[in-house]
This record gives structure tokens, C-alpha cells and sequence, in this order.
């Protein structure tokens, strides 16, 4: 390595099935509202992509609370997929999304079939949106995903669905709460992802000991954070060996050093979720912190980095 | 609103297992309004993991004479020894370094017609009590602060309310300061006295509850500081919702402790026999 | 509660399928070796049950090293199952093992069904063995038992084919790598498992980005400690509700209050494992902080609070 | 062998990122042997969850009259800031509580024949060096110490060898303290002139594998005090282990460094080209 690529600024965009992201990092969905909530703490201009919350058919209430319950390095929340369902959310916050020149994915799921091709059909149409994210697993709800998301043929179902009426790179997101994630992995792929992100959350559950009662209203909720690097890493990894789509790497990313481990395995992006709410300004930060990691290695290109194990 | 890296100036135990702690702190003295509160971070680690939410005490400037170094500008906080947060941050000392995001949220609005104010604080919900007393008696309003405690422990800064002019009146469980019994008994004999007042409540949920029945018969305003798990503080992870006044299984209406709160209208909340649900 | 309650000793004890425990303490396989490492630091007789590290028909030799690798609140091992095969097990170990009054309980795995079936014939002639744990669920050896872990149809051969040549309590203890515990739980208890242990490590990776290479020689690792408690907790409840037969909950046990909140959803009795690696004496502070709690809550026995969540 | 709850008498920078800790230790002083170690907790909490692996320094008794306080006896650690746990140690101070599990592991074997000894350290490896070199010391051989490391910084505690009456000779990398070159190269040199010297070495892996090449040659005894990763320190977890010299494939043989080491003769280990595997 010479003196000179120490020097030089490095390159850390990525593409992403046709995006072109300014650098491999976005927050993962629910951790960011509808992105204009961190604009006092983050130029939304610094980093790769924008990410909604998972947007439904109509407006949905969630869970009642306890929501939230901190464990050893992580958090379980059982928010019940919250939102302001497509229409207002079409009218409320699209406009600002609009005036970002970030490329913006919106995070979406359905109770049915029929919803998660409906909320596919309105995202479509709106050009503020670069690519969708299809939530095939979150774990909170009933009807929520659990379904599609642990099923091989459910979930090709359900993508092959939303690819035919979608005219967007489709962004398919994979819980860890199945025995093999590479069968889901391969299944998803040949129903026509474009993308495949993984991980979402975790299924756990708090104790009270003391009240004598589960923590959370809903009983069990989703782990995040840095609890559940080790369980994502290792996904990422056998997703990244089992299709040939691009894969962004989730789960407990906090700092540079997390996001350079899912990239080293393979990831072409990451997303930060539980990060951002312990500090708004993280992404931020990792940003900065990988790309003086690559400086400092000689690294000219992320590209060179990503997938590049010795092994 | 800000996020801040910076210092402990002091932190010292007030009481058994009550503590008091100030940072370092540039433009909270212009920023903070009364009701606000901050997130703190006490460890660069992961465990624990989330900010802890604490509601501001004061907010002041220590004079460059006090210390030969430049003025420096400071936000105060009181706090209980719970569980792994507050125990870790027992253990700070000056010049130890915190993450400090804030401030954050809807304070108290000053009740405009009233010139009567009754803050009811339970224990360590005195806290966000104090800059309203501040700001109130500043405007040559009338302020009674009424506390209720466990026992005399657990009664805090009273003479610093005194100091600003209020009357101070407790109530313990168990005698041990001020008259024996419940605050929510002293506030309906002040209510009694003072119908046109003002009422500020931050305390228990219990407390709370029967504050707002109280409120509700004699017919006066009543504004309540509420506490919620909180995960980021700044409306992001919907984690501290509370239900609002509309609110039914079919027709949910969730308000966010954090961003729409803490302080919020009584009428704007869902009472229910226990208390406004989520408040913890 | 009166006075009286607090003031008398708790009784601890538990009956594991016929098997009578002091109390509902027992170490968690691999992490407190064959029981005589620990001597000095712990009186065996103080644990309701000495559990040995898994024994197979032949010595084994595990997996190269780096084994292990610290992360968020957990550890990774990819220890590989060494050990020192029935025949030396019999020989150098069952010998101070017979010395105790407080009841074995020998852990044991094969890498073929027939290997299985051997092995439990071997342990059933030793009368020093109480109980014996079958692990269908390490996630480290290929031929280790993940395939009958993950699988109802094998799961329930090795246990019905054990269960036929063992005459002593048989605990099975599952995998948390599954997509529904509850279908495993549920095959092992028709095949005649006595009691359920649950659970084994999460399959998860360490990534050394100075080296650029995976921590673990074994590339993946199983995840313990602190950081899985939610989802141990969660399978374990879940668990509970589909089968009639006890359960043993494992996972992530560090304190007292951890151990409470198992017996809280329903767990019989707990194993206790990294916090052993952390602090050999673990377990006689667990068992005396069960007894603390239960003194100062009037519990005057486990039994009473074993299950008794308020839901 | 024992688990203390006991606390910290002083931790201070000793050289830039580099330790010195004396931790109040009843009974190490007539326990410890040389080469043994420690495993040292320093947080209640799970983050990090492990405790870390330590060299015995040196142990002592600090008399009645210093502090004013009854004897005490202690054991004392050099340590070098490398990760989280060593970065947490470097902030703890006098008072502050640790849990300490020890003397743990086997030591060295003092040579019986050989009365001409050489001490050869690298780096932080030079800590367990230091009760060999004054057991040695006190029976009346003549040591001599051999440390290398990267620069003048990195050459730790010298004087308290050269005090026992210990010959040392340094090499560093940049020649910013003796000589330039290798530790190795002095070795050679020392071995000519001492062909019946027992040699007893700690350091990194490259540093072992050169010293167990050339001590194979000149056909002298050689202990070498191994490092692996610990997750217990007792024999439990089977995590540090290491391969014997009949380790195979086919024929796997593995030792516990920690129950069986870390002191280990050369002879017990396998060899390979790059050092014993699994000692980083
Ligand atoms: C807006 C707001 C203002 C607050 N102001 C103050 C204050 O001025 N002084 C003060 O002492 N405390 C205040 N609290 C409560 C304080 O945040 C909690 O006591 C603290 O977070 C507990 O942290 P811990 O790690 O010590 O406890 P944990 O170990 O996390 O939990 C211990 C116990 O405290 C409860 N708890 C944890 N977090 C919260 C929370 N966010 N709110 C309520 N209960 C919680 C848990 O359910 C548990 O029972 C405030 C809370 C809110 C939401
Ligand atoms: C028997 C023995 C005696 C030791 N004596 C000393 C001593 O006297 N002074 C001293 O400074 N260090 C000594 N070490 C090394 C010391 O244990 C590690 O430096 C320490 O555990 C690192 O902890 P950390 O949390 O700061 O680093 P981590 O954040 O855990 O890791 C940072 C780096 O250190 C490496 N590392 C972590 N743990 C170990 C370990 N157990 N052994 C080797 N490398 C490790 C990691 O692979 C990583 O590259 C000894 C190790 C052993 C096994
Ligand atoms: C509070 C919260 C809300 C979440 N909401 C969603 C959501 O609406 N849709 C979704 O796909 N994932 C959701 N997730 C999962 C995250 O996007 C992410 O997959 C997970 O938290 C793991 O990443 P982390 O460890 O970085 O947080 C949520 C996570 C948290 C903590
Ligand atoms: C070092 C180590 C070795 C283990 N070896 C075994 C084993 O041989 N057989 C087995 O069934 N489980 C083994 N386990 C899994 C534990 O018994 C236990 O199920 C798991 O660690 C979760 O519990 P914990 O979080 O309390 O450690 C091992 C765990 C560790 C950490
Ligand atoms: S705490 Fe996250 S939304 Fe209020
Ligand atoms: S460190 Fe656990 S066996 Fe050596």
C-alpha cells in the first residue's frame, strides 16, 4: 500500500441492485421514524439511503405497553409495527422525504397478500421513493409477517406478488427465527428479490420478578442490538454464500468496527437500528469511522473490502 | 436540543439513595423550559444500553470566580438509585464523561388566567416542579409546592422551593415529616381553599390518579409530568406511548411520552381506573 | 403472608421426573467439566445435580483453536465436544463421581444413531449415574446432533431409540436454532423424554476485521451467556405451555433473579453454564439467592412459585 | 486457590499504555509460584462478561507501619491496555473492588541441573519472569534476562531485575534502548558463551517459535509460559487448549494451557512452522 492511497479520499458508494448509495450505510426501519425526526442530529444528506418505518395498508395502533424492555447488550420492543398507514403517510411525510436527494426506502408489510400488494401498487407510484423493503418478518404481530416470513413458499408467494405490480428494486427483509435462513434466502431470490436484508429481530421475552409478570404487554418482543451481532453475522454469511443478489447485513450494529465485520463477510450495505436510538448522531459517526478505517489501511474503495475474507 | 459529550461538575448523594448531579452544560440555561427533560448516557459500553431519561432540576451558571475558569453553564438533575443506570451513576465523579441529549420534550404551559398554582410533586417527581416554581414566582405568582414522601428521606430541596417565595407543604406515610398521610388530601384541602387554581402534578401513577379525580370534580386545570420506558426520547421507536383521551381497542390514539409529552393536558390522557396506562 | 413464612427456611427442593433435587440448581454441560475442577471452589453438595460435559463412544479431540471469542454480553465456543470418551469417562472420572450423595447427571451425544444407543447402554449399567441429558442440539459438530436437533422425525428416533435401552430418567435438551421449539419439544415428548432441557447455544460468528478473517477457527460458534437470556427465556415458556413433562431452563443464568425468573414461567429447575466460566462459584450464590428471595416473599416453597406468572 | 472479593491498593502508568496494579491478595505471598497466574474480574455487570488472564509479578507483604493499617499482603500485576477489559482496568483505582481467582496453573519447574540461567522475555512477557529470576536468584544461581521489544517504552521494570542481582541485556526494534535487532540474536550470542544454561522464555508466538529453534539446536532445556484465550482459567471450558507434541489429524492430543500450562517444557508441545498453535 503506498503513501498516496493513504492520502486520497476513499470511495465508499455502493450500488445496490441500481442504486447508487453515497456510502453503505441507512438506517434499519423503525429505528428512524420517517427520518425527519433526526434531522436535528444528523445531515440525512451524510448517509447512504433513508428508511422509513414499516408503512401498512391502513393506520395501525401497535401493542399496549410496557413496549420496550432492556436486557445484557440489547432491548426487546414490541411496538406492534406502529404507523400512520400508506395514506397518511403519503400526505405527511412524503413531502419532506421528497427534498432529500438520498435515495429513500420505504419499509412496508401486510395482514394479507392482498395488502402487501396493495401498499406495493400506491409505493409505486410515488416517485420519492428509490426502493421498497418488504417486511416478511416481523415477529410482533399475529398477522404481522411471522407467516410469510418463516415459510419458504409463503414467502415466494408474497414477493413474486408485490415484484409483478412494483416497478422499484424490491428489498426483501429475513427474520432469524427459522431453523436455516438459506432456504429462506434462496426462496425469496427466485420469487424475485432484488435485495435481501437480514436480520430482523430476534423472539424473546422479559421477566419481572418482582410483579410476577412478563415485562411486556405482549408478552414475548423483538431483541435487538449488540446482543445479536454474533446470531446476524453468522446469517449474513450463509445468506451471502447462498444467492447471488446483494445482501445488507442488520443486527446490534453500533459502531465503524460492527459495520466493517458484516461488510467484511459480504454485506454490500448495512443498516443501524437500535444504535440510533441510544445516539441519533450514529450513523453519522459511522460513517466517519469507516472511512478512516479504509484511509488508514490503504483501502481506496469499499468495494475492495466488502466480501473480502481471507479465508 | 442537542447531543452533547461532556462533564460531570458534581454528583453527590442528598439523601439515602438520592442523588444530585450537575453537568457541564452550554445553552441549557436558554434552552430548557420547565418540564423538560434529558437522556443520558453514563457508559461508552453496552451494558447497559439505552440513555436513561431525567427530568431537569435546574439549569444555572457557575461564575468564572467561583472556579478561575470561564463561566460555565450547567444542567442540574435529582435522582433515585433504582436499578443498573442509576447505580452506575452513583458511582461518577467530577470530570467523568457523559453523553447528554436534550433538552427534549413538552414542558409545563403556564396557565395564563390562573395566579393560584398547586404543584403536587410524589418523591422524585419534585423534580420537574422546580423550574415551574422558578419561572412561576418570576411572574409574581402565587405557588404552593404540597410533597408527599414516604417518609422524611424521601422528601427533597424543599428549602430551595422556599427559598423562591413557595409554600411548602408535605405529607409523609409515615409521619415522619409534615402531617401523616397522603399529598392528595392536602391538595383537596388547598383546593377547598383556592378553587380558581392552577394544579401541576408529577408523581406515582397512583398519585397521579387520584390527583386528576380530584382535578376533575373541582373542575380545574390540571397538568400532569408522566414517566414512560423510554428507548430514544426524541419519537423514533414508539416505545413510550400513552394512551390519549380518545383511545379504545377499536379507535386507538397513542401519544408519545417523549415528543408529546412528558407534560400533558389532563384532558388530553385516557384515565382509567388505575391511572393513565403506560405510565409507569 | 405472616411473619412465620419469612422466618422459616425455605424448602428448595424439586422433583425432576422421580429424580429428588436439594434444589432446582444444576450446572449446564461443558461448563463445569466432570465436576471435580469445580471441588474447590464449590461444595458439589450444595447444587441440586452434577452434570458432566457430553460424552460420546469415542475420545474426541473438538476443534482447532481460537475456540472461543468474547462478545456483546456472551461468548462464542466452538469447543467441538471434546472429551475423553465413555471408556476413560468410566474409568478416571465415575469413580469421584460415585463419592457424592448429590445426584449425577451425565450429559452424552453420538454421531450416529447407533452411537447414541451405545453410549446409553453403557451409562445405564453405572449405578452412580442418576440421570442422563441427551444432546440433540450442538450446534458446533456436524455430526454432533444438529440434524437430529432440528428435525422432529429424527429427533424422536434417537430418543424413542435411547429411551428404549436406558433405565433412568432421560432429559432431552433442544436446540434454540429452530424455527417453532415447541414442534421439537413436542416429537421428543411422544418419544418418551422424561424431562426437557432447553436451551443449547445460538449458532453465531465472530469477525476479526485487523486479521480479516472469522474469530473462531470453527468459523461458527455457539452463542451463550447474558445475551441470549431473552430468547432462552422465551423458548422456555413456550416450551412449558405445549408439553406436560417438566422442563429445565437454560440460558443466559448468571444471579439468583435470572434463575427465578425460569422457575417463574414454568421452569422445574435451571442449568447454570457461562456464568460457571465467569465465576466458579456461581451456582452457591444462585441457591442461596433463591433462598433470600424466597425467605423475604414468604415463598415457603419453590414449588409454590415454580409457574406462577400472573398473566 | 481461592476466589477473593478484595480491592485495588494502587494502579498507576507505569510506561505509555502500559500498568502496574498491586491488588490486595491474603495468602498469595506463601501460594503464588512463579510462572502462575490470575483471572481478574474487574465489573459486576455482563459487559465484558469474561474475566481476563494475568501473570503474577511479583507478590509481597506490605508492613504494618506504612498505612497505618495491619500487614498486608498483595500480588501485583503489569499489564498493557489492549481491549475493553484492560482499558476498564486502566481506569479503576485504590479502593475500587476486583475479583481475583488464584494462583491458578502450573509454574516453572526450577532447572535442577543447570545453575546458568536465561531469562528471555518479550514485551509484556517479561512479567512472569519476575519470581523465576528471584527464586533463582535466592537458591544463588546466576541469571541473566533477555528482553525485547519494540522500542525503549516497550522494556519494562528492568531495574527491579538488575536489584536481585540479575544481568540484563535488551534489544529493541528501533535500537531506542540497547541494542537493535532482535532478542533472539542475543540469545544465540548468550547461549554460545552459557551451552549449559536452561532457558525459560514468554512472548509473543513469533518471539517462542524463533528461541524453541534455536534452544532445539544448541539442544538445551527450554520452558516456554504460554498465552491463549480464557474464558475460565480453571480447566472447565476446554477453550485454551493447546496441541501437544503428538498432536495430529488423526491423533489429536490437546493441553489446557491453563491447567496443564501456562508453563509448559518445550518438549510436551507441537512445533509447526509458525510457533504452538493456538498460543496468540
Ligand atoms: C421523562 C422522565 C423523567 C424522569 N425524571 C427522573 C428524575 O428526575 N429523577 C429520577 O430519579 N428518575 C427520573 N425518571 C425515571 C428514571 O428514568 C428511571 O428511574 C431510570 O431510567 C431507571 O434506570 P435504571 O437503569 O437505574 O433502572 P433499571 O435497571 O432500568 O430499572 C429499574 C426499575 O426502574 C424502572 N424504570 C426503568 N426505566 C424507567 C423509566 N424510563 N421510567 C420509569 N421507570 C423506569 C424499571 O421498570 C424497573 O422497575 C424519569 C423518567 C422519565 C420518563
Ligand atoms: C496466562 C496468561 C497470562 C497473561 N499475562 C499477562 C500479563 O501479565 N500482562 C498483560 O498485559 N497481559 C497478559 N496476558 C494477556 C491478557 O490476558 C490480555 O491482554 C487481555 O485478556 C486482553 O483483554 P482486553 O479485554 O483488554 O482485550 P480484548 O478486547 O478481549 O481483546 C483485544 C486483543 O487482545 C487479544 N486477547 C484477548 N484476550 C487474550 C488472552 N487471554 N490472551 C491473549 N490475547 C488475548 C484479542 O484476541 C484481541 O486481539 C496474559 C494472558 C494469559 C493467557
Ligand atoms: C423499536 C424498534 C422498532 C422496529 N420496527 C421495525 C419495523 O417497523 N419494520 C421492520 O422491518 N423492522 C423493525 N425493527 C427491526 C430493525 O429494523 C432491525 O432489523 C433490528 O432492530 C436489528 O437491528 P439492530 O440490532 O441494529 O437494532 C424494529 C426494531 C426496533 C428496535
Ligand atoms: C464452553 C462451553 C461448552 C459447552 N459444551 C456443551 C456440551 O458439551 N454439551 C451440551 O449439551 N452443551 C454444551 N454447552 C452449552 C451449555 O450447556 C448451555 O446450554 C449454554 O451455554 C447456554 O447456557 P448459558 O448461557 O448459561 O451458558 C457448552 C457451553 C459452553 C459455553
Ligand atoms: S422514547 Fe422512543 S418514541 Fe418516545
Ligand atoms: S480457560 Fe477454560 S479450560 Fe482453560
Amino acid at each position: 500500500m503506498s503513501k498516496m492511497a493513504k492520502i486520497k479520499k476513499p470511495s465508499l458508494a455502493v450500488d445496490l441492485a441500481g442504486l447508487q448509495l453515497r456510502n453503505p450505510v441507512m438506517p434499519a426501519s423503525g429505528t428512524f421514524g420517517y427520518g425527519q425526526e433526526f434531522a436535528p442530529y444528523l445531515d440525512l444528506e451524510q448517509i447512504g439511503a433513508v428508511m422509513t418505518k414499516g408503512i401498512s395498508l391502513r393506520p395501525k395502533a401497535g401493542n399496549p405497553t410496557p413496549r420496550i424492555a432492556e436486557t445484557a447488550s440489547g432491548m426487546l420492543n414490541a411496538i406492534g409495527l406502529q404507523n400512520v398507514g400508506i395514506d397518511l403517510f403519503i400526505r405527511d411525510k412524503v413531502p419532506y422525504l421528497e427534498t432529500l436527494t438520498t435515495p429513500v426506502i420505504v419499509n412496508f408489510f401486510g395482514n394479507s397478500l392482498d395488502e402487501y400488494i396493495k401498499v406495493a401498487k400506491r409505493l409505486s407510484e410515488l416517485p420519492a421513493v428509490d426502493a421498497v423493503e418488504l417486511n416478511i418478518s416481523c415477529p410482533n404481530v399475529k398477522q404481522g409477517g411471522i407467516v410469510f416470513g418463516t415459510e419458504p413458499g409463503a414467502a415466494a408467494e408474497v414477493v413474486s406478488s408485490v415484484r409483478r405490480c412494483l416497478n422499484k428494486p424490491l428489498i426483501v427483509k429475513l427474520t432469524p427465527n427459522v431453523t436455516d435462513i438459506t432456504v429462506m434466502a434462496r426462496a425469496v431470490e427466485d420469487a424475485g428479490a432484488d435485495v435481501i436484508s437480514c436480520v430482523n429481530t430476534l423472539t424473546g421475552m422479559a421477566v419481572d420478578i418482582h410483579k410476577r409478570r412478563l415485562h411486556l404487554a405482549n408478552g414475548t418482543g423483538g431483541l435487538s442490538g449488540p446482543a445479536i451481532k454474533p446470531v446476524a453475522l453468522r446469517m449474513v454469511y450463509q445468506v451471502v454464500q447462498a444467492v447471488e443478489i446483494p445482501v445488507i447485513g442488520i443486527g446490534g450494529i453500533m459502531t465503524a468496527e460492527d459495520a466493517l465485520e458484516f461488510l467484511l463477510v459480504g454485506a454490500q450495505a448495512v443498516q443501524v437500528g437500535t444504535a440510533n436510538l441510544v445516539n441519533p448522531g450514529a450513523m453519522a459517526d459511522i460513517v466517519t469511522g469507516i472511512e478512516t478505517f479504509c484511509r488508514n489501511q490503504g483501502i481506496e474503495d469499499i468495494n475492495d473490502w466488502i466480501g473480502s475474507l481471507d479465508q | 436540543m442537542q447531543d452533547l459529550k461532556t462533564v460531570i461538575l458534581h454528583n453527590r448523594e442528598i439523601a439515602p439513595g438520592y442523588f444530585r448531579m450537575a453537568i457541564l452544560a452550554p445553552g441549557y440555561p436558554q434552552q430548557a423550559l420547565p418540564g423538560q427533560f434529558i437522556m443520558l448516557r453514563v457508559q461508552a459500553n453496552s451494558q447497559p444500553l439505552l440513555r436513561r431519561p431525567f427530568g431537569i432540576f435546574k439549569t444555572g451558571t457557575l461564575p468564572a470566580e467561583c472556579s478561575g475558569m470561564p463561566e460555565r453553564e450547567f444542567v442540574e438533575l435529582v435522582y433515585k438509585v433504582v436499578g443498573i443506570g442509576t447505580q452506575l451513576m452513583s458511582t461518577l465523579q467530577r470530570g467523568d464523561e457523559v453523553e447528554l441529549l436534550g433538552p427534549l420534550g413538552q414542558g409545563f404551559t403556564l396557565d395564563k388566567t390562573a395566579t393560584e398554582h398547586l404543584l403536587v410533586g410524589g418523591g422524585i417527581g419534585l423534580v420537574p416542579l422546580f423550574m415551574l416554581a422558578e419561572t412561576l414566582c418570576r411572574r409574581g405568582d402565587r405557588v404552593r409546592l404540597l410533597v408527599g414522601g414516604r417518609s422524611r428521606d424521601d422528601i427533597l430541596a424543599i428549602t430551595e422551593f422556599e427559598r423562591l417565595g413557595v409554600e411548602t407543604y408535605v405529607a409523609t406515610d409515615d409521619g415522619s415529616l409534615g402531617e401523616e398521610g397522603l399529598v392528595t388530601a392536602v391538595l383537596e384541602r388547598k383546593l377547598n381553599k383556592y378553587p380558581q387554581a392552577a394544579v401541576y402534578a408529577c408523581g406515582p401513577t397512583l398519585m397521579l390518579n387520584a390527583v386528576r379525580s380530584i382535578c376533575h370534580r373541582q373542575q380545574v386545570a390540571l397538568q400532569v409530568s408522566l414517566e414512560a420506558l423510554m428507548a430514544c426520547g426524541v419519537g423514533a421507536c414508539l416505545g413510550c406511548v400513552v394512551p390519549g383521551h380518545q383511545h379504545s381497542e377499536d379507535d386507538p390514539d397513542y401519544l408519545c411520552t417523549c415528543r408529546q409529552g412528558p407534560v400533558f393536558d389532563a384532558d388530553e390522557l385516557k384515565w382509567p381506573e388505575g391511572g393513565p396506562e403506560g405510565g409507569e
